[in-house]
Order: C-alpha cells, then structure tokens, then sequence
C-alpha cells in the first residue's frame, strides 16, 4: 500500500520523498524502519508522528492512502 | 465533531502595528467590553555562535494546525468568558524587530481576558505545528527551538 | 530618594487605536525585545439601576498618582526582566466603547512581559488615585467601584 | 494652623472647603472630628487620608501647611 509522507521543519532537509510503499497492514513502526533504512540521519532526530492530522503517541496501524506527517519540536511564535 | 472549515489564523510575512491598531479599533462597537489583553511575539535579532539572527522564515503543517487551533479557541472559550478571541501568526519570512504572533482576547472583565492571552500563547508555542528557521545575516541558518520562558 | 520628575502617565479623554499602534511600531528598533503584552481598558456601557453608562468621567490626585507610578514602575522593573513599560490613563471623559487604559510591557522573553503588565494592571486598578464616575445616558452619575475580576 | 485640603471623587461633593483652621499640634484624628462637625455626611463614606501625598494608616501628627488629601476607593482604568 502506499502512505502519503509529509515532512516539516529541519526533517525536510532529510526526507525527500512523499510517498512510502509499504506492504499491507503495515503500521506507523514499519513505517519508521523502513524511512531509517532509506534516510539514516533520521534516527538521531526528534520528532511526532501524526496519522491524517492526529499525533499518535504509540504504534498505529495504517492504511492505504493515509497521510503520515514528521513533526520535529514546535517553534512557531 | 465540528465540521466548519477552520477559521484560517495564517499571514505571510510581518503583522504590522497598523493591522493591530485597527484591530483594537474594530472592537469600539462592542460595549460590553471592558478588557483587551494583547501578546505580541517579536523577532529578536538573537546572537547564535557569534552569529546575529536576521529573520525568521516560518513554516506549518497548514490543514493541522487550524484544525488544532480551532480546537484549542473551542476549549478556552469553554474554560473563560471571553467575547472574542483573534490569533494572527505570520508564515514566511520576518525580519528581526517585526511580529509574527498576535494574539487578542477581549472579555468583559479583566482576569478573563489576561488568563485566556496567557493561556493561549503557551498552548500556541507548544502545541501548533509551526518551525522557526533563524536565517543569520550572511543567509546561513539554525533552526529555532521554543523555551518555556 | 529619587528626586527625578516623574513620567506622565495621563492623557485628556480616550486613547485612540492607531496612537497604541504607532506605540507598538517605536519598538521594531529594539531587537532584543521578543515580548509584548499589551492590556487595555475599555469603558463598558454596564446598566446599573435600569440606566445605562454612557461614558466615564475620570479624575485624580495627579501630583500623588505620578509619585506612586513611579514608585511600582521602579519596584516592577527590580522584579521583572522588562526593556520597557508605557502606561497611559485618561483623565476626563471617555465614552463607552473607547480606551481609558493601555499598559504596555515589552522583554526579551515573554514571562516577564505578561507577568509584569498582569501585576501593573491589578497595581493600577487598586492604589492608583484615580476615580472614575459613571455618567449615564440623562446624564445622570454614579460613582464606579472597582472590582477584583 | 491651617491645613490645605483637598478632596476627590464622591468626597469633592461634600467637602466644600480647601482650607481648615485647626490648634497648633492638632493631628489627623481632630481633622477628622473638625470636618465631620462641619460636614455630618462625611462620616458615613469610606476613604483613606494622605498627609503630603503619603497615605496614613494611624492618628498623625499635622504641621502648618500640610496637605490633607481625602480619597475615597480608587476606581481608576
């Protein structure tokens, strides 16, 4: 299935894409092995994940079509 | 759920001082007001590793962060008795000296209209999906991180 | 002792919008300033008695009121990390719907801004000598109180 | 000795004179008593004294020329 990818902040300095193929029924931790195994700098970074606009705080199940955004710490004001 | 499309809070560039008085103005015809409380975030020319910030460009996960906002203005006009409540944030750049965040809240009596400004501002530094990125003078840049103070 | 002549605070009748605008505009210069909280005074059309307020006549002990803004204006600024802080009061008569008070608080970072204009406000509205009377629409009057809220 | 006077809010619509004859050594207490004598409604209304624009929170000895200011709770801003 493919999961739309969006990425804010310093991340879009490592994420270059905005599509992830994953297999089916794949969830948010498959997601995050497999961005690691493509951007490496990845894992040292801090971030949230939100699935269709919801952060998540535990590993969620997705489905095709979903949007999955990187969000390093918030600095707006 | 609400399904009302989120009132967009979103400006490029600087608010300008202009934009702020005639908001305050806007609010003469509403005569059960007593109290404005205002907060304005201002880019300061920071010094980072000898470097002087000259601006910074803003960025946000747009659809998130009305969708957010919005649930944060329902839960503050459920917890104050505000008449109003504006929030302006600039997107793109901003030069150090000029506004990027506006907040307004009116009520009529003061502790509600200063308790929800206060309120608002902390939930909107942690809580919005918006990065700073501090563009130093020679273009090069690091990325703004919040403070609880 | 400080034998100093203190600052002004007062201004004849309302205190317009686009005056708080040029205000907040003087400060783009300051560039370490990352802060400002902004509250002001709106004179509310309360109805006290069946009679509605029309405006507010307001008058003090003016030689008094400037002594003791700036003994708060010297004990705020030992308490909190401000750059700068305006407080304008009108004196005189300020219709309903129009500005009687604007404290302007400005800091590097925003704790100190909102705390301080939060304490000046309630310092105001608590040991300044100023009295506001209520004129009603027949012209009538009626002595305002100030409350805690 | 006199004492100069001065009364504001409410109070300037009772209080009518700017000036009081009062016996040397006199203080704040006989003041009182003196204006309450020339003007009874006075005694029902709250208000704080200030000798010099110092406000007082007990019997105070007055000098000749002293300013007595009379002030009823502030309701300012």
């Amino acid at each position: 299935m493919e999961i739309m990818l969006r990425a804010f902040g310093q991340l879009t300095e490592i994420i270059k894409t905005n599509v992830v193929a994953l297999p089916d029924g794949a969830d948010s931790d498959a997601l995050v092995q497999e961005l690691q195994k493509m951007y490496p700098a990845l894992a040292a970074k801090k971030y949230m994940i939100a699935i269709d606009k919801k952060t998540i705080s535990r590993n969620t199940g997705l489905a095709e079509g979903s949007t999955v955004a990187l969000l390093p710490p918030f600095s707006g004001g | 759920m609400n399904d009302r499309k989120p009132k967009n809070i979103f400006t490029q560039g600087a608010i300008s001082p202009a934009f702020i008085g005639e908001s305050i103005a806007k609010h003469s015809s509403q005569k059960n007001i007593g109290a404005h409380s205002l907060f304005l975030g201002q880019v300061r020319s920071d010094m980072i590793d000898g470097k002087t910030v000259a601006a910074i460009d803003y960025t946000t996960y747009e659809e998130m962060a009305l969708e957010k906002m919005q649930q944060m203005r329902e839960t503050l006009f459920e917890k104050y008795a505000l008449t109003c409540m504006h929030i302006h944030h600039s997107l793109g750049r901003v030069a150090a000296g000029d506004i990027s965040l506006f907040v307004f809240t009116s009520a009529s009596h003061r502790r509600a209209a200063i308790d929800a400004c206060a309120a608002i501002v902390e939930q909107i530094k942690a809580e919005l999906p918006v990065w700073g990125k501090e563009i130093f003078e020679d273009e090069s840049y690091h990325w703004k991180t919040n403070t609880a103070i």
